[in-house]
């Protein structure tokens, strides 16, 4: 059974990702590389970002952007969704400000951001802006989702409100903000390109936006083949860590 | 002395309690005794404030300290089986008197080897168990019994019921306890109330002057009591029979 | 008519005639897209179809011109360079447009470019036209890489900012140069980079930023095609230089561009026909520049004879 | 009791939305309006927008092909999300893809959907892309939440593994599904304005591109404006509809 | 005819079931008492499949339709009360039929009236019985029951004994049947399996061959396995009152 079960997660995806370089190699043939560059090609190119040094430099940049967008949105969307979870004043009140910066588009952002924060921190902003919401959104569900059976005996027992957040409330909305938390880290990487796309000078995203420039299309499919990587890493890092901690009891 | 006065509850459209009323006496042992569905739940969540009267008035539980037995265990998954004791212990007892209370309710339900499980390794007595320890580790003045000796074997139940009559002994406070059990009853209930089927009525009332020490079921007096509320569950059930059929 | 991009393009029918059914071109928002306006509105191609389409961005041009369905595209110069040098199929057929690009200021004290010495300036995105020829300006005014702290944002945020008087200094192209102009009192034209240019390579040189590509196999086909619709373009192009107020009309209804802004923003953009033999010249100079400068503008290398539409 | 509930849910958020144009009205009147622009000239721009008729035929657009992308990712993402979340296999196969989704940008996608799809399906594509990954990772954390005894008991009488998936698996991932369902939605109108503006000439991202090109920042806020209240009200709906429909037995 | 042979079964790390055998005769109601925390209610998820064993094997239990009352209700929450039933009726039963049987399995246990109630307006001895309901509807072989008259008034409880008993008498067919009352045991039992606390070894085998019907808890000879179980029991309650002290 153990054995098996390794054969499939090891090897399955190792037949899928050929399946699919096979599968890009012959639509590649199709077309001009302008277009359509081959994995070949792609890869020569994300070799001579890493050669060239660039590729380091950019991604440490990009990294620490994201990690720090990401961050602050989970240290503001945590306690923010519990609190419209559990209060409906709260809820009526900081409701519309979820969908307005879900729905807000960068160009829009860009303006504000700007003004309000500087250049340079316009990326952890954007990251900040498009995660919490996915946080926010999730975590209210959950606190929503909570057993009132186990609070009514909480109550009964008179234990605190803080501790009745952190030892009934919380545990029941860790699958949800779980799902919230993948679903951010995933779009993380996505809005730390974008946003350095449109405002500064280095990082992944600005990399991407000179690729674009100059039509190298195997250049920007190498900063987005390096993108995906940073994302099933962090996926898979995630993954660990909560089946580590946050789920034994299951 | 905590009093129901014309009470009346509507669970959403089931009228449970219609121009109800009881009193228990203060640091006594009131029995519930009634068919299932008529209502014994709903006046323990009463009691404990988890609901509200729609007419009516209930007095006597301001400011009590009140520790609950609930109808399932209500065990939080996330916990270990010491740690859902210690959940509720934390802001009333002292670290040290928390290990203690643990150690000996747990030895007590004969959980102590359990101290470290989650509540998923426990069998449902166990379960059952769990959550009546933390029920008697917790300081109260009331204590509200939903058929707390669920699922436990009869020599299990029996000495059960003796360490909570002891604990009575040791220190008096007012229980109001519910069961299907007579002997249950009998062995504990200072008064006992017969409860009809829905909208609940109180069909008897059972004092029992005996000290609870000197309880014996095979025995005269006790042994007229059973016979007493034999009778009523009896007529109970012809009704029963009727109205469902 | 017009057609708007989005609309699905199908294949165009392989056509035996002498002249298509219809031309199909793309061009950006900029002003080099007016006189095209005029010659649907005016229907200059006698008997040929004339399909536009307002291309986004310059992915979205490229991506139909290596997939060959546009047959004219308005492109940078060296955009046009590097397709051709990545083996697409496509000639210069003109060039229209000859700087558009401005040193803006709002700093009194900034009278030239070597003024900016330990300054911040900011430049539309990096790597673009704008961006080269920035450094290459201030290289050759003896300002070396880092002495001027260069900013890159979107042209349109830059322009809002320094609207605003948040910053000093930027390079814009038209038309965004007169928005600001217009909005800010204190800002003021500094240097013009096509007088620049002339100033380093020559009198005679000039900086060709825009023109047009064709489809090879769309030239070879309807030659008196292309040539009618060359003459068109000429003709329609210097109908909008001598009549901005009429042009303006016409683009305000297709581009939204606000009619006083595109007629004071004429002034500042030389628009004017050279086919892609006659600016040979100038191309080649451009491209070589920005060979040395960073050999990824153009493609790696300067394009060959054959890049250059036979007229 | 119900009253004052009412006039929570009523009055606060219009509480809330005047201090918001007070604070907003102060705001602008330190900024240049091509920066900041007020309240009342967003306004005008607002109204400017409606009467030049531009307004309807735009948002009409934009909202067909945003409920299209949204439609495509609930149908494909809702399935997708229980296969992986049911089965290990399916797990290892598609996870990884999830992740590129998510973490590929904009500009490599609309590389790829242009010549793919062309360019008018762009926006719905774009939809599809970014809103199925918020769906499929709420309907994985969903699936893998449900309740053990419920299976257990639904396999001992034999139930279909067809009706297990619809009537134990469906009502529990339920909650998890809206948290994706809530949170893709809101992202859905940033995604079509987004798209809209790098790739086509018509709907509300047009029209931001032109007001961007055209320094009108009061339209531009006028557009956000329009997103914003399409995200409030798609919301709301959303919120009404499964109160009345999907949780009515709590 | 269902055997264990040898079975051995950890679960987490208690070891449950250490070389268990026993045996049930076909169509043949058996009855198993022991104390709380055992292992009966493994032994029931091992017959239904739900566990693997870990060594030995059980046989007879190949191909049968399982009908399961659980410890727990595992109702449908989202389901009204008929629904529930409906759910493990719909692909066994024309649709016709299934009506038939919600409606005479409901009124048999008193919950006609709750008919499109959802399942969080019944009260604990209510879901107990729609359980039970759901488990007698579908159409079996082989019949789990582990403490299925739960939260049940004994007059309730009674009726439903002799409800089991009349429909065995119709149909018969093999029941396995976890209790804690040593009268239900008596009154529905074939067999009676006494096992002692984990790992669980089998006590006591007591046959009763006395037909159902015939049965009367207060005479001769059931009162004589009355006391031979209650002896156990005690015994029982003794090792244990030692082992958790
Ligand atoms: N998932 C599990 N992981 C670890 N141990 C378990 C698990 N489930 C049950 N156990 C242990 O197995 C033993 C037997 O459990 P089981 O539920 O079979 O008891 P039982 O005889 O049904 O008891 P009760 O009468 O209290 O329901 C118990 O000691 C329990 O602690
Ligand atoms: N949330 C609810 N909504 C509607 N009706 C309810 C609700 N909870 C309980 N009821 C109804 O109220 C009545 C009394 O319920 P209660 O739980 O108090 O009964 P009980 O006496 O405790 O029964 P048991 O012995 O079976 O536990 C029942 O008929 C039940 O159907
Ligand atoms: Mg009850
Ligand atoms: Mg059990």
């Amino acid at each position: 059974m153990k054995n098996s079960s390794w054969l499939i997660r090891g090897l399955l995806p190792l037949f899928g990702l050929a399946l699919f370089l096979i599968v890009w190699q012959v639509v590649a043939g199709f077309y001009n590389p302008v277009l359509v560059p081959s994995p070949v090609e792609t890869g020569l190119a994300l070799f001579f970002l890493a050669v060239s040094g660039q590729l380091w430099e950019q991604i440490h940049l990009s990294i620490i952007r994201g990690l720090t967008g990401f961050g602050l949105a989970v240290v503001v969307g945590t306690p923010l969704g519990l609190l419209i979870g559990l209060n409906t004043i709260a809820d009526s009140l900081f409701r519309p400000l979820v969908v307005v910066l879900q729905v807000t588009p960068l160009i829009s952002w860009l303006l504000l951001a700007m003004i309000w924060i500087g250049f340079s921190k316009v990326p952890v902003f954007v990251v900040f802006v498009t995660t919490m919401p996915l946080i926010i959104i999730n975590t209210i569900q959950g606190a929503k989702s909570v057993d009132r059976q186990l609070l009514q005996m909480a109550i009964t027992f008179r234990v605190s409100r803080r501790r009745i957040i952190w030892e009934v409330y919380l545990p029941q909305v860790i699958p949800y903000l779980l799902a919230g938390l993948t679903a951010a880290l995933g779009t993380t990487w996505k809005a730390v390109a974008m946003a350095e796309l449109f405002s500064v000078n280095r990082g992944i995203g600005a990399g991407m936006a000179v690729a674009r420039m100059n039509l190298e299309t195997a250049a920007l499919f190498a900063w987005t083949i390096l993108l995906i990587g940073l994302g099933l890493l962090t996926d898979r890092m995630l993954t660990y860590l909560t089946q580590q901690k946050l789920t034994h009891w299951k | 002395m905590i009093r129901f006065e014309h009470v009346y509850k509507t669970l959403g459209k089931t009228k449970v309690l219609q121009d109800f009323s009881f009193s228990a006496e203060k640091s006594k042992i009131i029995c519930l005794i009634g068919p299932s569905g008529c209502g014994k739940t709903t006046i323990l969540q009463l009691l404990a404030g988890l609901e509200q009267v729609d007419a009516g008035r209930i007095t006597g539980t301001e400011g009590l300290s009140i520790s609950y037995v609930f109808q399932e265990p209500r065990l939080l998954p996330w916990k270990t089986v010491a740690d859902n004791i210690a959940f509720v212990l934390r802001e009333v007892v002292s670290p040290d008197r928390q290990q203690e209370l643990i150690r000996k309710y747990l030895t007590m339900m004969g959980l102590y080897d359990y101290w470290n499980n989650y509540p998923k390794a426990l069998s449902g007595g166990m379960k059952q168990r769990l959550a009546l320890c933390r029920a008697l580790a917790f300081p109260h003045d009331l204590l509200l019994l939903d058929e707390p000796f669920l699922s436990l074997d009869i020599p299990l139940r029996l000495n059960l019921v003796r360490q909570v009559a002891g604990m009575w002994r040791n220190n008096p406070r007012t229980i109001v306890f519910v069961t299907h059990e007579i002997m249950d009853a009998l062995l504990l209930g200072h008064r006992i109330l017969v409860l009809s089927a829905r909208p609940a009525t109180v069909l008897d009332t059972v004092e029992i002057q005996i000290p609870l020490e000197q309880r014996d079921i095979g025995k005269e007096p006790l042994s007229t009591y059973y016979t007493r509320l034999l009778t009523w569950l009896k007529d109970e059930s012809v009704s029963k029979a009727d109205s469902t059929r | 008519g017009i057609r708007r991009a989005g609309n699905e393009k199908q294949p165009a029918p392989a056509e035996t005639a002498e002249t298509p059914r219809k031309i199909v071109v793309q061009a950006p928002l900029a002003p080099a897209t007016a006189p095209l306006f005029k010659i649907v509105k005016d229907g200059l191609l006698q008997g040929t179809g004339l399909e536009l389409i307002i291309y986004k961005s310059v992915e979205e041009a490229t991506a139909r011109v290596v997939k060959g369905e546009a047959d004219f595209t308005i492109l940078p110069v060296n955009v046009a360079a590097k397709l051709y040098n990545r083996d697409v199929k496509i000639s210069l057929a003109n060039v229209s447009t000859w700087g558009i690009l401005y040193l803006v200021s709002v700093d009194g004290s900034v009278k030239k470019w070597e003024d900016l010495k330990g300054s911040e300036l900011y430049v539309g995105a990096r790597g673009s036209t704008p961006d080269v020829l920035t450094q290459y300006l201030l290289r050759r005014s003896g300002l070396p890489e880092g002495s001027v702290k260069l900013t890159y944002l979107g042209s349109p945020e830059i322009a809002q900012l320094m609207i605003n008087g948040l910053i000093k200094n930027a390079v814009l192209p038209e038309p965004l140069v007169t928005q600001v102009l217009l909005k800010n009192q204190q800002a003021r034209v500094i240097s013009d980079f096509f007088a620049d240019w002339q100033k380093l390579e020559g009198k005679t040189t000039r900086l060709p930023q825009a023109g047009m590509i064709v489809r090879n196999e769309f030239a070879r086909s309807y030659p008196i095609a292309v040539t009618g619709f060359q003459r068109a373009y000429t003709e329609a192009m210097e109908w909008t230089v001598t009549n901005p107020e009429k042009a303006a009309l016409l683009v305000e209804a297709n581009l939204q561009i606000p009619a006083p802004v595109f007629v004071k923003s004429l002034e500042r953009t030389r628009l004017q026909f050279a086919t892609g033999s006659k600016a040979k010249g100038d191309v080649q100079i451009y491209l070589t520049r920005l060979l040395e400068f960073s050999p990824d503008m153009v493609g790696g290398k300067i394009p060959d004879e054959k890049f250059f539409l036979v007229d």
